[in-house]
């Protein structure tokens, strides 16, 4: 199982901050064009964005980023806090 | 080094966090301090609210990350940052970074420092609520300027 | 712009100082402060207290000389300078100034721009109390530094 | 009547904050020179020094400012603030 988290903007997009796909895609364009699958072209559009960022288990990656069982993969915008 | 981050909806005290930078080494000599406060106006818009999200686990450890890279740089004896999440109104602080150090110098610096970086390197998203409706914020220009300078 | 300008033998609460510069006007967006403290250890001596003297009104006035040149170069809604004099011992709050602006960078340059100008051109004169015995202290040739970076 | 205030290491080096001298002196210069004469060897050696900073009406001056009657003088080391 991998877990994959949304935030922010990609979250209201999605309508849904959290999911989850069977283990198998073994890098993150893989998890992407999963979710895609799974949750139809909205998703696949949303997370290829070039201004997606994504972080696997709370460590900023590259979409080349190798994913394991039991990883957590999340998706967000560039960030705006301070 | 003292540190303490902490990524919260309530409300936080500025004067007491102050007073425990003081109390955290006899060698403090200074005390730099940033608090950030809802402005009730934004870019012509007039602003209502405010709701911040965050990565909760990451967004602390992205900021553990930044008073490290600042006490590598400057020297640091006790780095506090504290920063909201969820619903805030204009003129609720939203964030507090404080350092205090032997050198005014080192304080201001690195103070100045976590503030930029916080900004631009961790996980935190605004939403704007304005009269015109609401809009999440995209990072801007000067910040990512601001945090760029410390490149050098 | 609001200003206060304190030099007084009292405490002074830094926490207090930093709500009334929020409170100064409903456009701050963030507040810069320093506070300075009596190290007990300076230049190897130990350092058991700290005597501080001023020039009445002259000193005031140069302060007020100074948040003036720091408002003429950075947006400054409100700034604070309180600076004790007498009978210091390690640990008190010597000094504190806070700068409440639109922006942080404004905020942080100008609150850095007084503290290192307290340093070099306002009429204080420091005497420390050390295991050695009492000396007037010279201005620090780092002080100066720091003031003159700002002539650029 | 001018008035003189002297502070700090000079203050203690004089034995004395406050004094003053009759009117007559034009500037600076003849204000160290008359308290020199009316308080001896020491204050003139001690107020010529090099870096002794002088004020007059609380303004910082120059050795040869201009001094006038109901003035006051200052003299003092530099400045240790903050």
């Amino acid at each position: 199982m991998i877990r994959v988290a949304i935030f922010a903007s990609l979250r209201e997009s999605l309508g849904t901050g959290r999911t989850e796909i069977p283990a198998g895609p073994g890098r993150v364009s893989e998890v992407i064009a999963a979710l895609g699958s799974q949750h139809g072209e909205q998703w696949l559009k949303t997370l290829s964005g070039e201004k997606v960022l994504v972080a696997v288990n709370q460590t900023m990656v590259n979409d080349d980023h190798a994913v394991a069982d039991g990883d957590e993969v999340a998706f967000f915008p560039p960030v705006t806090g301070g | 080094m003292n540190r303490r981050v902490l990524v919260q909806a309530d409300a936080f005290d500025a004067g007491a966090e102050i007073t425990r930078l003081r109390e955290s080494s006899a060698e403090v000599g200074g005390i730099a301090t940033f608090l950030g406060v809802v402005r009730d106006i934004n870019e012509d818009d007039t602003v209502s609210g405010l709701y911040l999200e965050h990565y909760p686990g990451m967004t602390e450890s992205q900021i553990d990350d930044i008073i490290t890279e600042a006490a590598s740089r400057w020297q640091v004896l006790a780095a506090t940052v504290i920063h909201r999440v969820g619903a805030l109104a204009p003129n609720d602080e939203i964030v507090f970074v404080g350092v205090g150090s032997r050198h005014r110098g080192d304080a201001f610096d690195a103070c100045e420092f976590i503030m930029d970086f916080l900004k631009t390197r961790a996980a935190f998203w605004k939403k704007e609520q304005t009269t015109d409706g609401s809009r999440w914020l995209t990072t801007r220009a000067s910040d990512v300027d601001a945090a760029s300078r410390w490149d050098a």
